[in-house]
């Protein structure tokens, strides 16, 4: 039962890897978006790893259904069938740079852990669906509300750039 | 090891439904065609086979045979992953569908969620296939189905959340046991607004006519399939009509009772019911005129989503009180 | 077409005309007189109905084609250039449909309008000059051979006209023409000519 | 991917010059020559921001054959076969046209029944073009139904056509002075049989098609022609009547025995596409009635001239042969040299002048809104190149 458990982690792990890199090595920037699709679809899996089936499908819901298509959209829109061309390879010291910073993370992540003392969580056990409800509506109530201003702002924002556009016209 | 069986039930169920895809995908051609012929007082295909039965699997020979097409400039990679992609999710769609009492490949309280959180690939694919045929038509077609999809994901989301509160789950299995075998049990006689959002909004969530607007053949020729050739555009072809299965049989497990039915229940009232409501759609097909591109997005921003609101906060009201 | 129109546009420009056979009314005009007098028919509610081009000994014979939506009877409009120097002002200003008659006069004659908006090849290749309508001089037939009742306004650049005004008036019952002439070294010369009969 | 950036750069010449005058962030695209909406090999280019048209461009000429040309090395009767050949839907008016100003030029008279077999054909001919018009306009609003209704009912008319022509589609039928062949019994009982049977389809084609809601949203308010648009474009036929004036040939110069019958000339004021949608359907019962009174009141006699040259010379000078063909009207110019052959044949196709408005109309518009005034316009591509 266990070793499934790893075996499923390592295809996520391996399908976010390939995703990340995908999304920062392409020079398509319609492959590097399916690159960042793909990490979220490895990430949906962890999320399913962790018991929680509802984050998860939310996870495909919103982000793979919705963000990423606008974004998909954004770039039809901009009309940029090669790609990003404009960027040339500047080798030896933004890419260094480059690495230094994602690698950053890893550094301090992996720092705590040697540190500090891992605890085996306990057996992730799935949270009933009225339950994670309550929790954001009650605790969470002004982060999920700020969200949602959040989301309805980028909204406003995204209709009237798009009356703009055909003003303009 | 408790979960193996469960593993190979899951890949029974896959199995299954692969070939009640494909089954019910050549029979939704002949049949399709068929009606079309009738409607338009022609007989429809009668050569091959007896009343033209195999006339699907002609088609089908026709189609792999073909010699598959790419485009120089396409984007070799992102052009033959789209058909695929638009063609995979299907399968995982029908995992949590209710066919008869017992029959399901995969009890999962989250069915719906499931459901729709796959559907919304099929978009994805679209737009992929659109972007790197390098055709402008496809990529206008591209779009058209991203600007579509997003604007009707949101009513038939609405209208989908208004059966889930009336009854607190999103277990398909569990929405149509609280279904009756009657049809004035059934919830679309308490949730008739809803029944008709979803079910337009799933017409036009499958690029059907008459919202067909990103394959629209007389303006953008063939839309975002205008490239492909052969066994994939085949692909999309069946993923087009898988979708349409999907999406009649959600609709007959959330408003028409599922496999209930007068008399003895089981799957035959099942596929009954997903074949009227199949039937409805084709018929629309091929009645009328095709939408304008603002007067599709003008029907669900002015009418469907306050529409669903309403529904929405109606069953609300209901259920609370 | 109504004898009072048929008056003012012989007023407008130096078209003559005499009223009419079957309710059409011809004027033969000079390419400088054409534009104003497409400006007065424009102002008179008529259509275009076509503009086209045939090939004579003494030239180009251009024939617009006008009509009107309430009126039955067609206005025509002739001019005739010069083999040398095949050009005529574009009525594509007033009359937006004649972009295309106007060049597809040019694919097929290499007639040149002046101020047409666009003018490049229509029906044909564009990237050959075949002009099909032309014909040879064996073939070419003498314009006034076959409108017997013109009369080709010969204009020699010393004195006046030495022909009649009588002739445009007895012309008259045949489509009566007055025409510009084919060579065009006596533009000027017939050009005062051709003012002559009008205030004759 | 890098050399599709410079692909675009290239094109033919008429592409070329249409990029030369494109705006930044803005798309080219070639409708057509081949292309479902455009009815044969008519090219569009458009430039588009979005989904509107900022710009059109007609390409013509694909299908050109330089009838004008044909008709100066043709004898007369050599070149009738032609006429069915310019617009096939119409061919008739087209035949009408030719003969009409060659019988001007040879001062033929026609005999009377040879007229009524003419308005009777002709009229007839009218109806299957527009019954083809209305189906393709539909297909390309999207509805595919319609067509295949419209085709059943056009190949009854074109079943009674043949009888008597020989052909289905490129007729080539009048002669000089008057008709090839006579009627027969059976395409007069047949076309008494089809005009009632016409009669009780075209209600249901209104409740079904024409009043369906979409359809009206489709067409209602799109691809304004204003009378005055109109006449710097010489747009004439059903077009025009869709802007409210009422001019036919067949009433305002009545040539033939036009005079005799009494019908209507439908007209809308709207100057849209449903306008032109609407005439159209009108004129089919118009066309009905007069095929009708036409029947009832056919005379006996021969249906050509007493005594016809053996060789047709027409004397010099020139005729203007104009007649009101489905999509407008068609005119003949012909100048004689008094030879076999005609000194030049000019062909007025009313096509030719609807389309060239269309740059002018679509400004601004959505790409859909194209298509459907496209159709709206009931373009013959073969009537437009020649």
């Amino acid at each position: 039962m266990e070793y499934l458990a790893y075996v499923a982690f390592g295809i996520y792990v391996l399908i976010i890897l390939t995703g990340g890199l995908m999304a920062v090595l392409c020079r398509s920037m319609v492959r590097a978006l399916v690159g960042l699709i793909l990490t979220l679809f490895g990430v949906a899996g962890c999320y399913l790893l962790m018991a929680a089936p509802f984050i998860a499908l939310m996870q495909i819901l919103i982000y793979v259904g919705a963000v990423s298509i606008l974004i998909l959209f954004a770039i039809m829109l901009t009309r940029a069938p090669a790609g990003a061309e404009e960027a040339p390879y500047i080798f030896p010291w933004r890419s260094i740079a480059a690495l230094a910073v994602a690698f950053l993370p890893l550094a301090v992540i992996g720092g705590m852990i040697r540190s500090g003392q891992v605890t085996p969580l306990v057996p992730p056990t799935e949270v009933p669906l009225a339950e994670l409800g309550q929790t954001l509506i009650e605790p969470y109530l002004l982060a999920f509300e700020l969200i949602s201003v959040i989301l309805t702002v980028a909204m406003a924002g995204a209709v009237i750039l798009g009356f703009e556009r055909r003003i303009g016209k | 090891m408790n979960i193996a069986p469960e593993l190979i039930h899951i890949a029974v169920a896959l199995a299954a439904i692969a070939a009640f895809i494909g089954l019910n995908g050549l029979v939704l051609v002949w049949l399709e065609r068929k009606v079309a012929g009738h409607i338009q007082r022609r007989p429809g295909p009668y050569e091959v086979g007896p009343w033209g039965l195999l006339q699907p699997v002609a088609d089908a020979v026709k189609l792999v045979g073909k010699q598959l097409v790419r485009p120089k400039v396409a984007d070799p990679w992102l052009y033959w992953s789209a058909p695929l992609l638009s063609f995979t999710p299907v399968f995982l769609l029908f995992l949590t569908i209710p066919f008869g009492p017992r029959l399901i490949g995969m009890e999962f309280n989250l069915g719906l969620l499931l459901i729709l959180a796959f559907s919304g690939l099929n978009v994805l694919a679209l737009c992929l296939a659109g972007w790197s045929s390098a055709n402008k038509y496809s990529l206008l077609g591209a779009a058209r189905a991203v600007a579509q999809s997003i604007a009707y994901e949101i009513p038939l989301l609405l209208a989908v959340l208004a059966i889930a509160f009336q009854f607190g789950t999103l277990n398909l299995s569990t929405i149509v046991h609280h279904q009756g075998p009657m049809p004035w049990q059934w919830n679309v006689m308490t949730q008739p607004l809803a029944f008709i959002i979803y079910f337009i909004c799933a017409v036009a969530e499958t690029n059907r006519a008459p919202f067909d607007l990103p394959e629209a053949e007389s303006e953008l020729t063939a839309g975002f399939h205008t490239e492909y050739s052969g066994m994939a555009f085949g692909l999309f072809f069946l993923a087009e009509y898988a979708y349409i299965i999907v999406i009649s049989c959600v609709a007959t497990v959330l408003f028409l009772g599922g496999w209930h039915g007068p008399g003895a229940p089981g799957f035959w009232w099942f596929l009954l019911k997903v074949y009227a409501l199949i039937m409805v759609i084709i018929w629309l097909r091929w009645t009328y005129p095709r939408v304008r591109f603002d007067q599709l997005l003008n029907i669900n921003w002015k009418w469907l989503l306050p529409l669903a609101l309403v529904n929405l906060l109606l069953t609300l009201i209901f259920v609370k009180m | 077409m109504k004898q009072s129109w048929v008056d003012e546009l012989n007023a407008a420009g130096a078209p003559k005309c005499t009223e009419v056979q079957k309710g059409v009314a011809c004027f033969c005009l000079e390419p400088e007189n054409l534009l104003p007098s497409v400006r007065k028919i424009l102002d008179l509610e008529y259509y275009l109905q076509d503009v086209s081009a045939a090939d004579f000994q003494e030239g180009y014979l251009l024939t617009y084609h006008f009509a009107h939506f309430e009126e039955p009877g067609q206005a025509v409009f002739r001019v005739l250039i010069s083999h040398e120097e095949p050009q005529i002002p574009s009525i594509s200003s007033l009359y937006q449909g004649a972009i295309w008659h106007e060049q597809e006069c040019n694919d097929f004659y290499g007639i040149v309008f002046t101020d047409h908006p666009d003018l490049k090849p229509l029906l044909l290749v564009p990237e050959e000059n075949l002009y099909p309508l032309r014909k040879d001089t064996q073939s070419q037939k003498s314009f006034l051979d076959i409108f017997p009742g013109c009369k080709l306004v010969e204009a020699p650049p010393a004195p006046e006209g030495e022909e009649s005004s009588g002739d445009q008036e007895t012309a008259g019952e045949e489509t009566p023409k007055k025409k510009g002439t084919g060579k065009a070294k006596a533009r000027k010369g017939d050009d005062e000519t051709a003012q002559e009969p009008g205030q004759a | 991917m890098l050399h599709y950036a410079q692909e675009q750069l290239q094109g033919d010449y008429y592409t070329r010059a249409f990029q030369a005058g494109a705006q930044e962030d803005t798309l080219i695209l070639n409708m057509g020559p081949q292309h479902p909406s455009t009815h044969g090999v008519l090219r569009i280019i458009l430039e588009l921001h979005g989904e509107y048209i900022l710009r059109a461009e007609p390409v013509l000429g694909y299908v050109h054959r330089m009838q004008e040309k044909m008709g100066e090395v043709k004898t007369y009767p050599q070149y009738l076969p032609n006429m069915g050949r310019v617009d096939y839907l119409h061919a008739l008016a087209w035949n009408w046209a030719y003969v009409l100003a060659v019988e001007e030029l040879l001062q033929l008279e026609v005999p009377e029944r040879a007229e009524y077999i003419r308005v009777i054909t002709c009229e007839l001919n009218r109806i299957t073009s527009h019954l083809l018009w209305w189906g393709a306009y539909l297909l390309d609003l999207g509805a595919f139904t319609p067509i295949m209704y419209g085709f059943a009912d056009r190949e009854r008319a074109m079943d009674l056509l043949q009888i008597i022509t020989g052909s289905r589609l490129t007729y080539c039928y009048y002669s000089f002075g008057g008709v090839t062949a006579d009627l027969t019994p059976q395409f007069i009982d047949g076309t008494k049989e089809f005009c009632k049977y016409l009669r009780t389809r075209l209600p249901m084609y209104k409740d079904l098609v024409t009043d369906n809601m979409i359809l009206r949203h489709r067409v209602d308010d799109i691809g304004i022609i204003p009378v005055d648009m109109a006449r710097r474009y010489g747009v004439t036929g059903p077009n025009l009547r869709g802007s409210g004036v009422e001019h036919d040939l067949r009433r305002n110069t009545p040539y033939s025995i036009y005079d005799r019958f009494d019908f209507e000339i439908p007209a809308y004021e709207e100057c849209d596409a449903l306008a032109r949608y609407l005439v159209r359907m009108d004129e089919m019962e118009e066309s009905l009635s007069i095929i009708e009174q036409a029947i009832d009141s056919l005379p006996e006699g021969p249906v050509t001239p007493p005594k016809m040259p053996k060789v047709i010379k027409p004397p010099k000078g020139e005729a203007y042969g104009a007649v009101e063909g489905a999509r407008g009207v068609i005119g003949i110019h012909v100048i004689s040299d008094g030879t076999a052959t005609p000194y030049r044949i000019k062909l007025r196709s009313p096509s030719f002048s609807n389309l060239s408005l269309f740059a002018e109309v679509s400004e601004g518009i959505l790409l859909a809104d194209a298509v459907s005034i496209l159709g709206s316009l009931d373009l013959v591509i073969p009537e437009i190149d020649r």
